[in-house]
Order: C-alpha cells, then structure tokens, then sequence
C-alpha cells in the first residue's frame, strides 16, 4: 500500500519538523524548560524553510512538476489516494509561507518574551501547528489533505486569536472568526465532495478533469461553492467582519495568519483551481468585480481606522481584493506575485507595528504612534519601507512590481476590463493615503519610550530581511511570472504612467491630512465609516440575534429546556389530562413523581375511588357486566 | 301439563317479590318459605315428583331450618325496622334498574319449542346420579366437607385462631 | 463456540462481582476488567480463527429451543467486530472511570458487565428472538446504573429511559414473533426470514415496528427526550455505557437489520428516515446552543449525531452507508471522551452548570489540552472519524438529494457554535467559584489519552475502519440492489 | 314451557336485585337462595319438558351447592355479627382504594 | 378409566386425612398429609404423561390441558403449603382447592366444570377467613357474596344452554340462536368472574390485600390457572357465537387498563399484585380472544411464567410478617439478598423484561395481538405494559434504596419455595425449549 519513495517524499520534511514541534510543546506532558521551549519552537519554525529551499532548488533544475503518493484506499467504486504535490504554484506559495513563517517565529521569540511558560508553550505549540497546517494545505496533491490543511489552520487561528483566554473580547473574537470560516469550509466541502463524485477520485487535477467534463449548470454551482469558501477564508465582502476583530490576537499572530498567509489562502485556492474557474465565465466576473468592490471598501474604510492593527486588516482585505481581481481577469500569476510581494511588506508593517506599539505601552491606536521615529528607528524606517511598498512608489518597491502586473492584467482583459481598472487606480490612491497616514503622525514629536530597552537581535533580524524583500521583491516578480506561465501583455505607456502617479498623488493628498488639524477631527468624526459601514451590526441583528432568540425559546432562557419537541408527548398527554381528567378533584400525591407520572396519577384517582370496597358495589359491578355481556350476546346473535 | 304450573308459579314469583322487599327477616323467611313450597308445586306440576320432594324436605325443611335459628339472633325492635324500610327506601332504584336490564335480553331471548313428555321416573335419577355422573357425586361430597370445614373454623368460639 | 463466550463471560463476570465486592481492595474491578480483557482477547482470536462461511469473520450455530424454532444464531463480520471491540473496551474505560465510587459497587460492577453482556449480544445474534431478548435485557442494567448511582432526580429520569426504551421495544417483539410464526416452519433465523417474499405493505407494517425500538434508542428526535435526562442524572460510567454503546446498538440494528428483512419496507421508509434526520440533525445541534448544564449539551450532541447517522443509514448508497458506520465508531469515542472529562469536572467541583465552570486553562492545563482533544472531535474536525463518518455521509446524501447534504453542512456549522461555547464555558475565562484545583491524575488521563487517539487513530488512518466495513455494506446494497431493479 | 323460564329469569333477577339493594347481610343470604331458586327451576323444567333425568341431577347439584353456601354465609355472618355491624353491610368496607 | 381419576382420589385421600389430624396432631402433621398427597399426585400426573388418554365419559377428560391443569394445581398448592402460614384446617382446604382445580381443569361436562369451580371458590372462602381477623373475614365475605352470584349467573346460562340443546356437555353453548348467544354471555360473566376480568374485579384487590398471603397466592394460581385451561377448552368449543371474542376482547382492554392505572401509586404490595393479577387476567383474555386456543401452547406458557412470579412476589409479602408496603421494603436486597433477589426476578418477570420467563410471554402476547391484527387490543396493551412499567419498577428501585431497616424472617421451607420459584422463572426465561415443546405435544 505504501508506493515505492521517489524523490518528491521530500515533499514531507517540509510540515514534518513544524508537526514535530507542535507534538513536544502541545502534547507531551514533560516539563520543558523556558529556554528549551523557545529552541524547539525556533527549529520548528525555521526547519520548513531549508527544507523548501531544497525543493526550490530541486523545483528550478527543471523537475518541478511530481507527485510523492502517500496511500490509497479502494472506498466503494471510488479511490482515495492522499498525496503531495510540487509544482511552480505550490513551491512559490510554499516558499513565501515558510519564509515569513520563519521571520514571524523569530520576532515572536523577542515579542512574547514577557508571557509565562506554560503560555508561552501554547502559543508556540500552535503557532507550529498552524505553519504544518498551511504548509499542508500548500503541498496537497488530493483533496482530503488540502481540506484537512484548511480547517486546522481555521481551528488554529482560533486558538490563537482567543490565546488571551482571559479577555473575553478575545474569545468572542475567536469564535467569531471561526464560525465564519466555518461557514466558509462547508461550502468548500461541499464543492469538493461535488468534485469527488464526478471524478471518483481526490487528485486535484482528476477533479478540475471531472469538473470541467460536467454540464454547464453543475460546474457553475461547483464554482460559486469554490468561491464561497474562498470569500470565506480570505475576509472578503460579505465575509470580511471577523478579521478586524481578529486583530484581538498578539501582533505575530495577525502578521503570520491574519495578514501574510492564512487570509491568501483563498486566493491560492482559486489559483489551484484556476482551470475550472476559468472554465465559468460569469464565476470569474463575480470574483474580479467582487474583489475590486472589496479593494475599494477595504482601503476607504483603512484611512478612517483609528487603531493601526485595524488599520492594517483593512489594508490585508483590500490587497487580497486585488490578488482575486486579478484571478478573476484570470491571471493567476500575478495574483500569485502580488500575493508573495504582499506577504512580504504586510508582515513587515505589522512586525513594525508591533514593536512601536511595544515602545508605546502595548497601545497600538495610531495617535500613541506620535513621536515613533526618534524612540524606534529602525521599526519606524521599517514601517515606512512597508507603507511605501503597500502604497506601491513607483520602481523603487516591490509593491509597484506585482501592483503594476495586475493592473495591466485588469486593463488587458478587455470589457468591464476599463472600469475595474480605474476602480483599481482610485483604490491604490486612497491605500497610499492610509498607507502613510501613521508614518507621517510618527514622524510628529512624541512622548518618550515607555520601557526603553533597545530591541534584541530576534527583532531586528526580521525586520531587515523583510524591509529588504519588501525593497528588492520586485526583482522576484518577472522570474516568478515567468515560472507561473503567465504572460506579460503589452501596455500602453499612458497606463504605466499612472499607474506611477496614483501613489504619489496618494501620498500628496496624505501629506496634507497630517498637516491641517480640523481635517484629522473629521477624519476622527466619521465613526460610520471607521466601523465598515457598520456592516458587523447588521450581520449581528440579521443572524446572531434571531439564532439566539431561537435557542432561548427551545432551550429556555434559563436553560431549563421544555425542549418543546422532546416533550411533545409528554405535552400532549398533560393537555388531554387537563381536557379530560381534570373535572374529577383528585386528592393530593407526592411531588416526587408528579413530573412524570403527571399525566397518569388522576386517572389512578379514578381507578382507585371506583375500588370503593363495598360488597354491595361489587354485585352491582357484577349484575352491570352481566348485563352488559348479556345484551352484546342478545344482538349479535 | 305446564299450564297446571303456571298457577303455583305465578305464586312463587309473589313470594319471591315479598321476600325481597319486607322490613322484617321473620316475614323474608316465612315468603321464602311459601315460595319453596309453591315452586315445589310447580315442580310436581311437571311431574318431577324427586325434585320436589327434595325441594321440600331439605330446602324448605333442612335449609330454612337452620335460617331460623340464625334469625333467632337478630333483634328485631320497631326502630331497627323502620331503619330498614329507610335503607330499603333510598337504594332501590339503582339495583332496579340494573336488574331490569339484565332481564331484558332473557325475556326477550328465551324461547323454547319443544312440548311436554312423559314424568321421569325416579329410577332414572339415580342410574343417572350413580352411573356416569358418579365422579360429580363424589365432587358433591367435596363441596359439602370445603363447607364443613369453613363453616366449623368461623363458628369456633376460643379466639385462638 | 467461542462466541457465546463474549456474553457468557461479562454475565457471569457480572455474578461473581456481587460476591467479588466483599474481598475488598478492588477485587471486584480488576475481576471485571480481567473478565472484559479476556472478552478482547477471545473475540481477537474468534475474529482471526476464520469460519465456514467467507462472508463472515466467525460464526456459530447451536440450537437452543428448537421447539420454538430459537436457536443461538451468532455471526462477525467487520462492523460486529467493531462494536463488540467497542463494547468491551468501552466497559473497561467505564470501570477505570468509576474506580472511586464505593457504594454496593459489587452491584455497580454487576450491572456494569451484564449491559456490556447484553450489548454483545444484540451485537452478534441474527435469531431475531434471542436479538429480542438482548435487545430488553440492555435496558434493565442501565436502569439500574442510573437509578442507584446517578445523582438530581435520578429514579424520574431512570423511569423515563425505562418506559421509552422498553415500550418501544414492543414494536420490535411484535414484529418479530409475528415474522417467525408467518413462516411456513416457525423458525426466527434471520436469514431464513430474509429469503421469504413478503407483500410491501406488510414489510412497511414490520419495518416501521423494528424501526420504533431502533429509532427511540437511537434517541432521534421526538423520541429523544429520555436521553437528555438520562444522561444529566446518570454516573460517568454510566453516561459512557449509555452514549458509547446503546445509542449504537440503535444504529446497528438500522444498519444491518432492515435492508435484509424488509427490502421494500426499507424503500419505503427511507425518505421518512432522511426527514426525521435532518430535522433531528437541526434540532440537536440548535437545542444543544442553549444547554446550561455540561452533560446536557453533550447529550443533544449526541441527539444530533445520531440523527446523521440515521439519516446515512436511512441513505441506501455505499457513502451514506459507510459514513454511518464511521460515525457510530467517531461518535462513541468522541461522546465517552467529553463524557468522561465532564464527569471528571462534576467530581472535583460537584456542579456541571456552565455558567460556574471556567478557567481550566490555568488551573488545569493537561485537562484543557485533552478538552481541546474533545471538542475538535464532536466539532467533526479533520483528521477525526467524526469528520470522516459526516464527510462520507454528505457524499452520500449529495447522490440522494443535495438539501440533505446542506442540512449535514449546516448541522457541522452549527456544531461550531455549541462547540466553542462548550470549550468557552469550561476551559477559557477566568475560573468560577468553585475552581478546579488538581489536574487529572495519570490514570484519568490515560483513560482520556486512549479516547483521545483512537478518535485521530481512525480519523487519520480510515483503512482501519472501512476495509472491515466494507462486506457489510456491500451486503446491504446487494439485498437493496435486489430489489431496486 | 317459556313461562317457565321466565319466571326462572325473574326469580334469577329478583335474587339478584335482593342482594344489591338489601344493606342486612341476612337478606342478602335469603336473596342468595332465591337467585339459586331461577336456575334450580330452569334446569327442573328443561328435564321435565324432555323427559331427561339430568335435568333433576342437576337440581340435586344446585341443592348440594344451596346448602354449602347457607352454611358457610350463615357461619360468616355469626362471626361477622361480633365484629361489625351486620344490619349495614356498606360499613364494613375498610379494604378499599 | 381408574387412572386418570387416581390423582384426584390421591388429592381427596390428601385432604381428608390432613382433616382428620388437623384438631388432634402436631401442627405439622396436617400439612406432611396434605403435601405427601399433593406430591403424590404429581407423580401420578407426570408419570401417566406418555399414556394415551384414558377420559372419564361424560364429565373430565384426560387429555394434555387436563394434566397440565392437575400439575400445576399441585405444585402451586405445594408451594403455598411451603408458606408455612396455614393452621389447623388450612392444609385440608389447600388440598381440596386443589382438588377443585384439578376437576375443573379435566372438565368437559357442566357438572364437573359447576362443581370444580365451586369446590374451589368456597374452598378458597374458607381459607380466607382462616386468620379470623377483621380484615379477613372482610375479604372472605367480599369473595362469597359476589361468587354466589356469578355462580348462580353461571348455572343459569347452564339451564338456557340445556334447554336449548338438551344436552350438558360443553357442546351445549355452541349454535347460533339466541338462546346459546344468553347462555354463553352467561357463561362467560360467571368465568370472567373468577378470572376477575373488570368489570367482575373488584373482589381481586381486597382479597389480596385482607387475606393472608399464602391463600391469594392460591387463588391467583391454582384457581386462576384451572380457569383458563376450561375456558381454552370453551373457546375450542364455543367460537360460533361472535359475543364469545368480542366479549373476552371488551373485558381484556378493561382489565389491561384498569389494572395497571389502579396499582400506579399503590403503597402496598399485595394490592399491586392483586391489580397485576387482574391485568394479567386481561393480558390472556386479550390472547384468548385472539383466537389462541388454535395453538394453546403460548398461552399455557404464559400461564407456566406467570405462577412463578406471583407466588413468589407474595411469599416474599408474607415473610414480610407486617403489611409490606413501599416504605417497609426499603433496602430489602441488601437485608436478604435472596428474598431481594426473588422478589426483583418476580417484578421484572410480570414487566415482562428479559431474563425472567415474563419476556417470553410477552412476545407470544404482541406476537399473538400483532398477528391477528388486534389494533386496538394491541394499542392498549402497549399502554398498560408502559404503565406496568412504571408500577413495578417504582417497587424494584426501592429494593436496592440503601436506607432501609426490613427485618425478614422466613421459615426454611419458604425460603425453598422462593428458591424454587426463582429457578423457574430463570429456566424458563432462559430455557423454554424443553418446556413449550411438552405444552405443545400436549396441547395437540
């Protein structure tokens, strides 16, 4: 059952160290040193990245595309053989996930230095799990392990979102989040177990086989199902509410999950399953105009953030709108791009962020950043370098690289191609704004460091090398492109020109904001706006509270279920005991068993007064069946 | 032949009447009397001369008898019967009621075609009652020893049980 | 031969603990633990010792009343071999769990081993009388277990599992005399039976009265309302037995008896099945968000997956049907293991009411890494049989009717809610008044440890359950097939 | 021949109600003789009308049975008249619900 | 012919003697007689079982109902002599109801079918009254009247049925004129009578409850058991009337219902076993009426179970020595675990849960119902057993309460009985083969 090794099992060193972690820190009931901890964890976080390396290296010499079976099983007519995958997607993806996974568990080595061992154990253990899962997910070559992937990284985010358990909004946050992505998973699953009827198979590529062979009207159900989940996992519109809130989590949570990796995870599996999309027109339509709707939501809504995590949510919403516009032109490969290129500046800024907000006493609301230049330079440099590449300046960052392709992929796609461009064009002007909103207030004189002590190497380490990918990304991007099989269509100039413009105007008009006071208070004043037009409230009042009314009333308030449907024997016979029973006044009977024999005991009252214990009663009972009998028999006969 | 027992019947059926309803238990007994005499009559009327004998001398004789000696017991003073005839008074309709009932079906139902044949001599009954349906005799005698001994037990004066 | 050891053993067993309990230092638990050992071993090498027919693992046939045509008719295959493992392991784990409770527990062992002896029997017997007798006498120890050791209003809630369970079962007395005395030899022989033609409106007549007794131990709503109470008042030992073994003697007998009797009763009934399914599915999980009490929640979980499960055996293609069959197995274990880690709370700190409970995390850090073990499962995670049991059950309802398969979906959304409630209220927070102070003992938590794993065990590597399965589904579809053409 | 037998009914039926409507246990045994009066009656004249000896057989048996029951009924009222009032059956019923 | 009638002469010869020693002799010398008798008979019984059937014409045939109907009247009155409780002229009469019953069960013939169910009733009056207490004499007087009634009922149906037919032997009920229809409506009052079937019930429940323990298991055995075997043979009989199984069918939902909603919230336990026996007197009515009598064997079966657990459930009442009410049995399995343990087999057994041979019968019962299509027989029997349920089972958890101070003291032979009992209802409940295949040779 176990296929002859080739050269592709390597595949499985990749999550195996990071799954390896997880198992010491999570599960063994040893007692493990502080420092200890900290070492396995380190190994855990960094191993999956030489070992991708070796798969990159093996990936470029030409044998990029292999499948490492791991075991089939024969399940009726179908068969489910589990296996990982290496192709030019999934060791970019693969790449990117394992590299920021790496900067983000050496920052945290530095940034959680503060939380006890047993804690410390926990977030470790999941952050492991998490970079397995994701990893998992990246490398599956069938269905079930892409699925298993996908819901732990949900189950995971969970955790590590409510890993404050004392903080109730964290929890509340936790669950939000995963109940929303479990909404997301359904549908998913419900595409992929459409797709392995069809092709009776898991592989991925038998399903997108199967699901292009299937009528026009199933396929397109497949597809939305696909999107659904994707929508769901990415916090695209009308999913977007719990990645805010998600920002409860420490900052190296929401800079691995919640920015870089986790949220993409819906644009890699459109990417996976690009053919089949492809293959449904009008599903490709919804996903470019949806993501465009949701870039533009996401950055308006970003300039009006007053806290600067919130603000970089928003920020990670609105750019995966951009990756799923340029899916959904169909252009996979610069989804991907821009997806590496995003991955690498949005975990920059949040580390960046993570370690200002540090120096100003854990409050990271954008105002507490005043002054963040002359306390932490280097994260302030670093921060600026990130909202430089987000904003996409023109050839200098990594962000104009991958931004540039997908906008000469939205204008090369022809029909609603234009306008989804200039929607494109005034969305990358308002994220310049936002973008450099906080660089420019930190640059205002501020208060002195809270506890100053310089960051440690752990911190800094990260903060180079991610500022340095942010800078030369753009190097990546043509390479990367070329390796993904897309094409690089010919442009006018005109566009590549403003293209160039939209940033600086952005950073213009940013400029000003910071400089006129009354500007900043009506940007302080719009409350509606800074809450997502309040679109959580109404997903509160629509779903949440007439489910928790639904409870209350089955279940009672104060859990004491009349549980209508269980007692509805029981209700039936007590209403025919009221109706039937009720008009002979029966002595008093213990409570004990009053609930249950409730709707027995008067009629044990009947039957026990007719026993009156009178002779003469029982003749009489005697002479009445008697009688009885006699007539049945006098008329039958 | 039956028509000579409709008379003697009829007043058996009067007896029976009074018996039921009188105040006093000397007079129940006497009616119970003349209705055991009377239905004697009928049953020489149908010439069953053994069953009427027998109903004579142990029903009416042996049987009475010993009701007399209990009734001796009861005291029969003015107010014991007027509390009788109140007794009697309220709950009569009742039983009335359920026996008029009962009675319906059988009237309604009982019909019998066959006419009258020759008296059975008395020699039959006993081949009868010492041929096959000697097992039932000796049954009988059963009976009567189950009633001697419940009968000697409650009677028995010591409280010693 | 060997077979009848499997109920002879815990039966007697059950005897000789009653005189065991007065040798004192736990004689009478390490007898029943050595007596459901040895059940293991003997079913290993029943189930290894091959046997005359291929189709299944062991058989065994001696008559017994052959003048009422009853004979002791036991037969294996993979899916009896996994409950009876179930059974006796599940017995063990009960009697690990209550090694404290030291009233009369010479009766508790007893009645322990004879509901394990009772199971094993409905789980192998195919003459349809002695799975009658079986079938009741399952519910006289449980009745006992909760109505001496249980705790709240222990004797009401006992009496209401009894009337349930036991009336019900008269559907299935009914049915069978009459199918055994119907036939031209008055005989109860399962198979026999199966071979005679029936008329379709009789079948459905029969099937329906199987149907109740299987349906109400099922506990699928409306004939859920013992289980809630019973297991609110039930011991831990007690909740185990009821959720990891009796609910599956329900499932079982959906699974293998009707499809064989009653081909076309079984299509009939089938949408019926599927209905009351989903509405129980729904029902479950929504009456399961509004529980207070820990064991209570965990029950209406129970209600909820148990309605999947009759709404894939009640599927009639190969997914649904293998689905079932899984989530039987994920389902016992992932039940016995909350049970379990609820019932080991309710000992430290005397209350289950969620809204005292709290703060594991600090207090207890083993018990919350073990809960978390507990709640990814009855969360139907990946990676657990739970998971895999749903998953194959929405393949099978997506080829019946694909509302069914989003009834499931929804049913696994809403099991997110209760889930994390769950794990909210008892593991995260800061602690309630009573605080847990000490953390599960070793062999707690090997006991959790063992739940725990078997759970992944089978939710990671499926071959383990399903090539055994297999036969016995494939005998279903064959007698469906038979009859679908 | 049928006005026998209603008569036999009649006295079945008068016996009967003596029995329920009378609260003295004495009338009562008196109306226990006169409901085994219909039957003796029935059986006398169905015999008679056929010319068959068990029709008086029979009576003897309903005799044999008479007597047993008076003698029992008499003895339980001599012991019952010591402890309960006998003139009023309706009080002696303390085994009851 | 000589044979068949020798295991009533040995039951007579039983009674008489135990008659004569019992004013004179040592206590236990009555009994010795009654059950030397008694258990001679028995023998007599089981070992003519092989021999063809030797009837006695006109009035008791021998044919396997018969022999069933002897044993069983000996063995239970053994097992109420093994109560130990009967004094001075209990023996005798024990033996003579037993007599009655084995007469009554051999009956073909309305002398013999009259004066067995006689013998037996005023038998039984007599050991009622036997402790002379207020209460007894209650019941016995209760038990008299109304069995004056239903007899002289019963002997009037016989009187229409002779003059119908001219003839006395059971065929005499059969035909279809209205004259047979009053004469079985008649017939069927007096039977149900002492069947107590409801509305004829209401003696049942004082008798048990005033008379001394050891007499209501008589008369819920013997007696009861002797009944059923005439009636299965009035049913081979008499069918043609339709009155005969819509009546049995009225009076069984009656009694099933009644029964069991009497006895939900008894205190005392000799009243629920009363009210459990006129249930169960309308659970065979119920199978009667479903037209058993084609195939007896179920139901002599049910019967076979039924003996068991009511004569052990009183013996237990009995050595209870005072009224054995709820409160008082509080923890009597952990006291005596024997009479415990009896006690809990005998509750079970009339639920008809498994393990005890009540199971078994309860199948032939739905079996029976389900397969004649009785619906709504079937819908209240199903209620009555729920309620059943919960009555004997309110009882079975008081056994294993832990608070409790029962003392009990049984004499040996009770405890015998109670083992006795025991060990039945565990065979049959667990191995019926033996058993049915005799009833079913027999009753062929």
């Amino acid at each position: 059952m176990i296929p002859a090794l080739t050269v592709y099992h390597l595949l499985l060193l990749v999550p195996a160290p990071a799954l390896a972690a997880f198992m010491v820190l999570g599960l063994a009931p040893v007692f493990l040193h502080r420092r200890l901890v900290m070492l396995i964890a380190l190994a855990g976080g960094t191993a999956p990245l030489l070992a991708m390396t070796g798969m990159m290296g093996l990936c470029l010499t030409g044998q990029c595309r292999g499948v490492a079976p791991i075991f089939t099983l024969q399940v009726g007519t179908a068969i489910v053989d589990l296996a990982l995958l290496l192709d030019p997607l999934s060791m970019i993806t693969g790449m990117t996930v394992t590299l920021i996974g790496a900067c983000v568990l050496i920052y945290s080595i530095d940034y959680m230095a503060g939380a006890k061992t047993a804690d410390l154990r926990r977030f470790f253990a999941l952050m492991n799990l998490f970079l397995a899962a994701m990893l998992a997910m990246v490398l599956a070559g069938d269905s079930i392990v892409y699925f298993l992937g996908w819901e732990m990284m949900g189950l995971c985010s969970f955790f590590l979102i409510a890993y404050n358990v004392f903080s109730d909004p964290a929890v509340a946050a936790g669950r939000k989040a995963f109940i929303m992505s479990r909404i997301a998973d359904a549908l998913l699953l419900g595409g992929l177990l459409l797709l392995f009827i069809a092709a009776g198979s898991v592989r991925i590529d038998a399903l997108i086989a199967a699901g292009l062979a299937l009528p026009e009207g199933q396929r397109t159900v497949i597809a939305l199902l696909l999107l659904g989940g994707a929508l769901g996992k990415s916090a695209q519109l009308p999913f977007h509410t719990w990645l805010p809130s998600a920002m409860a989590g420490p900052t190296p949570v929401s800079a691995l999950l919640h920015s870089a990796t986790m949220v993409a995870a819906g644009a890699y599996l459109m990417a996976r399953f690009a053919p089949l999309l492809a293959a449904s027109p009008d599903v490709m339509l919804v996903m470019a105009v949806g993501g465009a709707l949701t870039a533009a939501f996401g950055s308006m809504t970003a300039i009006f953030q007053s806290d600067v995590k919130r603000l970089l949510a928003f920020s990670s919403i609105s750019q995966i709108g951009f990756m799923l516009l340029a899916l959904g032109v169909g252009a996979p490969a610069a989804a991907m791009a821009h997806f590496v290129t995003h991955a690498l500046f949005k975990s920059l800024l949040f580390l960046a962020a993570g370690d200002i907000a540090h120096s100003a006493g854990d409050d990271t609301s954008i105002a507490a950043m005043k002054g963040a230049a002359s306390r932490r330079p280097l994260a302030f440099a670093a921060f600026t370098i990130g909202a430089a590449s987000l904003s996409g300046l023109p050839l200098v960052t990594a962000g104009w690289w991958s931004k540039e392709e997908v906008l000469d992929a939205v204008l090369g796609s022809g029909g609603a191609g234009r306008a989804l461009w200039v929607l494109a064009l005034l969305t990358a002007v308002m994220t310049a704004i936002y973008a450099f909103r906080p660089v420019l207030i930190a640059l205002k004189p501020g208060p002195v460091d809270a506890h100053p002590h310089t960051p440690g190497l752990a911190t800094r380490i990260p903060l180079v090398l991610l500022g340095f990918g942010s800078l030369t990304g753009g190097l990546l991007v043509g390479p990367v492109i070329r390796l993904l099989g897309g094409v690089h269509p010919e442009m006018p100039a005109y566009s590549v020109v403003v293209a160039a413009l939209a940033p600086l105007t952005g950073l213009a008009i940013s400029w000003q904001l910071s400089r006129s006071p009354q500007l900043a208070d009506w940007l302080a004043a719009r409350r509606l706006l800074r809450q997502g037009l309040q679109i959580d409230v109404l997903y509160q009042a629509w779903f949440v509270q007439p489910f928790q009314r639904l409870v209350d009333r089955l279940s009672g308030v104060h859990g004491t279920t009349p549980d209508p449907f269980g007692a509805a024997p029981v209700t039936m016979m007590l209403w025919l005991k009221r109706q039937l029973i009720d008009r002979f006044r029966s002595d008093g009977f213990d409570s004990g068993w009053m609930a249950l024999a409730g709707t027995a005991t008067p009629l044990w009252a009947v039957a026990r007064r007719s026993q009156s214990g009178r002779a003469r009663d029982a003749v009489m009972a005697l002479a009445g069946g008697t009688a009885g009998l006699l007539l049945l028999g006098w008329m039958t006969a | 032949m039956t028509s000579a027992a409709l008379w003697p019947g009829a007043i058996a059926l009067l007896a029976a009447l009074m018996v039921v309803t009188r105040d006093s238990i000397v007079h129940a007994l006497m009616y119970l009397v003349a209705m055991l005499l009377a239905l004697a009559a009928v049953f020489f009327a149908l010439g069953a001369g053994f069953a009427g004998a027998l109903q004579i001398l142990i029903y009416a004789g042996a049987i009475v008898a010993v009701f007399v000696f209990v009734v001796m017991t009861v005291d029969s003073t003015p107010e014991a019967l007027a509390r009788e005839k109140a007794r009697l008074r309220r709950g009569w309709r009742g039983p009335a009621l359920l026996v008029a009932l009962l009675l319906l079906p059988l009237f309604g139902g009982v019909g019998i075609a066959v006419g009258n044949a020759d008296p059975v001599p008395v020699k039959a009954i006993g081949a009868l009652l010492f041929g096959p349906w000697a097992i039932a005799v000796e049954l009988a005698s059963f009976l009567l020893l189950a009633a001697l001994l419940t009968a000697r037990h409650l009677a028995r004066w010591e409280e010693k049980p | 031969m060997s077979l009848i050891a499997l109920i002879l053993l815990p039966l007697l067993g059950g005897v000789a603990a009653l005189f065991a309990a007065r040798l004192g230092n736990n004689a009478e638990r390490w007898l029943s633990v050595g007596v459901l050992g040895i059940g293991l071993v003997v079913l290993v090498a029943a189930c290894l010792g091959g046997s005359p027919d291929p189709r299944w693992l062991a058989f065994s046939r001696t008559p017994w009343a052959p003048s009422l045509g009853v004979q002791l008719l036991f037969a294996v295959d993979g899916l009896s071999a996994a409950m009876l493992a179930l059974s006796l392991g599940l017995g063990m784990v009960a009697v690990f769990t209550s090694w404290q409770t030291n009233e009369n527990s010479g009766l508790f062992h007893a009645a322990l081993l004879w509901t394990v002896a009772a199971s094993n029997g409905v789980f192998m017997s195919f003459d349809l009388l002695v799975l009658a007798f079986f079938w009741e006498l399952m519910v006289v120890p449980s009745f006992l277990l909760i109505a001496l050791w249980g705790h709240g209003a222990r004797e009401a809630s006992a009496m209401k599992f009894l009337i349930f369970n036991a009336v019900a079962g008269l559907g299935l007395l009914g049915a069978v005399f009459w199918l055994g005395a119907s036939a031209p030899i008055v005989t109860f022989d399962a198979f026999e039976l199966a071979k005679l033609a029936r008329p379709a409106g009789v079948q459905t007549w029969l099937l329906a009265g199987f149907a109740l007794a299987f349906v109400v131990k099922l506990s699928v709503p409306p004939f859920h309302a013992w289980l809630p109470d019973a297991h609110t008042d039930a011991p831990t030992a007690g909740s185990i037995l009821l959720a990891g073994l009796l609910l599956k003697t329900g499932a079982y007998g959906l699974f293998r008896f009707p499809a064989m009797l009653f081909p076309e009763g079984y299509l009939a009934l089938a949408p019926v099945g599927l209905v009351l399914g989903s509405v129980g599915a729904l029902y479950g999980a929504v009456m399961a968000c509004g529980q207070t009490d820990a064991k209570r929640l965990v029950a209406y979980t129970s209600v909820a997956h148990m309605s999947i499960v009759l709404m894939g055996v009640s599927g009639g293609v190969h997914f649904a049907l293998m689905g079932a069959a899984v989530e039987m197995v994920g389902h016992a274990f992932s039940a016995s293991l909350l049970f379990f880690l609820i019932g080991a709370v309710y000992d430290r700190v005397g209350t289950r009411d969620l809204r005292d409970l709290g703060g594991l995390q600090r207090t207890a850090p083993r018990f919350a890494a073990v809960f978390a073990l507990g709640f990814s499962a009855v969360l139907a995670m990946p990676g657990t049989a739970n998971f895999l049991g749903e998953a194959l059950v929405i393949t099978g309802m997506f080829q019946v009717n694909w509302i069914y398969a989003a009834i499931v979906l929804t049913a696994l959304v809403v099991s997110v809610v209760y889930a994390t409630r769950l794990l909210k209220e008892v593991v995260f927070g800061e602690p309630g008044p009573k605080p847990v102070t000490q953390d599960l003992g070793s062999r707690e938590l090997s006991i959790a440890v063992v739940l725990g794993s078997a759970t992944l065990l089978f939710g990671l590597l499926p071959q383990l359950l399903m090539t055994p399965f297999t036969p016995a589904v494939d005998a279903v579809l064959a007698s469906l097939e038979a009859v679908r053409r | 021949m049928t006005a026998l037998f209603w008569l036999a009914a009649a006295l079945f039926g008068i016996g009967l109600f003596g029995m329920m409507a009378r609260r003295s246990l004495l009338f009562q045994l008196l109306s226990m003789e006169v409901m085994l009066a219909g039957p003796a009656l029935a059986f006398v004249a169905a015999g008679a009308a056929r010319g068959d000896a068990q029709g008086q057989g029979m009576f003897v048996l309903i005799l044999v049975l008479a007597a047993a029951e008076v003698g029992i009924g008499l003895s339980l009222y001599l012991r019952l008249s010591r402890i309960a009032d006998v003139s009023d059956v309706d009080t002696i019923s303390d085994l009851k619900g | 012919m000589t044979l068949a009638v020798l295991p009533l002469g040995l039951i007579g010869l039983a009674a008489v003697v135990a008659m004569l020693l019992a004013p004179r002799g040592p206590a236990a010398a009555p009994r010795l007689a009654a059950a030397a008798g008694l258990v001679a008979a028995a023998l007599v019984v089981l070992v003519r079982l092989p021999a063809p059937p030797a009837p006695i014409p006109p009035l008791l045939a021998d044919d396997g109902l018969a022999r069933f109907g002897t044993l069983v009247a000996c063995l239970s009155a053994l097992a109420v002599l093994g109560f130990g409780t009967a004094r001075r002229e209990g023996p005798a009469l024990i033996a003579i109801v037993a007599l009655g019953a084995a007469a009554l069960a051999g009956a073909v013939h309305v002398t013999s079918l009259l004066l067995g169910l006689e013998i037996a009733s005023l038998a039984l009056v007599g050991l009622v009254v036997l402790p002379l207490t207020p209460k007894s004499l209650e019941a016995g007087y209760k038990y008299l009247l109304p069995g004056a009634a239903g007899s002289a009922a019963l002997l009037m149906g016989a009187g229409l049925a002779y003059a119908g037919t001219g003839r006395l032997d059971l065929a005499a009920f059969h035909g279809s004129g209205s004259m047979a229809a009053l004469a079985t409506a008649l017939l069927l009052a007096g039977l149900a009578f002492k069947l107590s079937l409801v509305p004829f019930h209401l003696w049942a429940p004082d008798l048990y409850e005033g008379a001394p323990p050891a007499t209501a298991a008589l008369a819920g055995s013997a007696a009861k058991a002797a009944v059923v075997i005439a009636i299965l043979r009035l049913d081979a009989i008499v069918p043609a009337q339709p009155l005969w199984h819509q009546g049995l069918a009225l009076l069984a939902i009656a009694s099933v219902l009644l029964g069991n909603l009497a006895a939900l919230r008894q205190p005392s336990l000799v009243r629920v076993i009363g009210y459990s026996s006129v249930a169960h007197s309308g659970y065979i009515a119920a199978m009667l009426s479903c037209g058993i009598g084609a195939a007896p064997a179920a139901l002599l079966f049910y019967i076979a179970a039924y003996l068991p657990a009511l004569i052990a459930a009183l013996l237990v009442a009995a050595s209870l020595g005072e009224a054995a009410t709820i409160t008082s049995l509080r923890g009597l399995a952990w006291r005596s675990p024997l009479a415990g343990a009896t006690l809990a087999l005998a509750l079970a057994s009339l639920a008809g849960l498994p393990v005890a041979a009540g199971f078994l019968a309860k199948i032939f019962l739905v079996g029976t119902l389900v397969g004649a299509e009785a619906w709504p027989l079937l819908a209240a029997v199903v209620i009555a057993s729920g309620l059943g349920l919960f009555v004997y089972f309110r009882y079975f958890i008081v056994l294993f309460a832990r608070d409790g101070c029962v003392v009990l003291h049984s004499p040996p032979p009770a405890r015998a009985v109670m083992a006795v009992c025991t060990a039945a209802l565990l065979v049959f409940g667990l191995y019926p083969g033996p058993l049915f295949g005799w009833l079913v040779l027999a009753t062929r």
